[in-house]
């Protein structure tokens, strides 16, 4: 299950779209709107995306994982658009019968999902400054 | 061929449009179009070696060779989760 | 945060008891009554705690935890007594600024949650037969 | 000394009590319980090796010596999660 929401993602219902009684492990990662990096305040992150292509990565992405590791459900939710300090901004469930391939196929998935699909964070400081975060590009430079 | 390109992110906002049209020549390569995007928006100069081409929502060698009906998007380094 | 219950638990909760805008990433792990091992139906599982020392090795466990990896927040809840397939017998949350710090707490908490927590369950199988797991015990000599 | 032993899961069930008494010599080691227990609840015999043994609610070793104050018991290898 693949979605992209402008809503509140609750993650406990991500985690249950994957629950089964035929997996007995299931991993379920959250990322949140963290407050401080290094010493500045984030007041609000907001995420953009390139949606069709978004979606799908996303589902190449669940493909490969059900081929690498024995999974018996995967969810992905990432929310779009304004995320406020400590609202959860991607829900990332796998379950397996074998807790080793949960636990390996959602740090796979949202490492992967950090480097190949195109969404954007743009980050709103506590002076009041925005900017887009952009991995590997010197700001200097750009 | 005129080709639209979707832009994204810092691209979208150091050109301040979502969508340009750019004339290339038939069987232009990602390489070209980089080349060509750089030269009609100067403004993308600073991010040319680590903007993005999507064709047709994948991810495609600089030596891929563009077609009129492809829809192509270009965009910086992705940054979610 | 270190529970024993006897009642139902909501992985959800736990999830939320370790989230906080410190903290980037949080992993929850859920281990679930699996319905099949190999060709075999379980019905239920019944699990027997030594309680007061259960509760000392989880409180060493996420004291150990805390000082490999710079972690946020930390609940484990563990089931005791009856537990039918596709509920949660245990559900683990780990909490950090790091990513890859809570994926890493998460499974050494459930790996050696396994090893050395004086917890025991009695597996109960559809023909109506049920046995201690007891790991690494042939039960040929047992 | 006379030691409470608690028992749990398939030792529990063997020996069909949770809780046992054992006289020991004062100053007796936990490789001492281990045997004296088997000895006593023969239905013990096929767990010998893998019975483990808490004092205080610890994992000790073997040399370890006992005291009469002891919180001593004896289980299987464990099984949660």
């Amino acid at each position: 299950m693949i979605e992209l929401t402008r809503g509140i993602i609750d993650p406990g219902q991500v985690l249950h779209f994957v629950q089964s009684p035929d997996a007995g492990a299931s991993v379920l990662f959250v990322g949140t709107t963290r407050r401080m990096t290094n010493a500045r305040e984030t007041v609000r992150l907001e995420y953009d995306a390139y949606g069709e292509m978004a979606r799908v990565k996303l589902q190449e992405l669940e493909a490969t994982a059900r081929q690498r590791w024995q999974l018996t459900g995967v969810a992905i939710v990432h929310r779009l658009g304004e995320v406020m300090v400590g609202e959860v901004s991607v829900a990332i469930a796998v379950s397996s019968p074998h807790r080793a391939a949960a636990f390996e196929a959602g740090q796979w998935l949202i490492d992967t999902i950090k480097q190949v699909v195109p969404i954007w964070k743009k980050e709103t400081w506590s002076d009041g400054s925005c900017e887009w975060v952009h991995p590997g590009v010197n700001r200097a430079d750009a | 061929m005129i080709l639209s390109i979707r832009l994204f992110a810092a691209a979208h906002e150091a050109v301040g449009e979502d969508v340009v049209s750019l004339p290339l020549e038939d069987g232009a390569t990602v390489a070209q179009l980089r080349h060509a995007l750089v030269e009609q928006f100067p403004s993308l100069a600073a991010w040319e070696h680590h903007l993005l081409i999507a064709v047709n929502q994948q991810y495609v060698l600089e030596t891929h060779e563009l077609a009129p009906d492809d829809e192509v998007a270009c965009f910086p380094p992705v940054s979610g989760g």
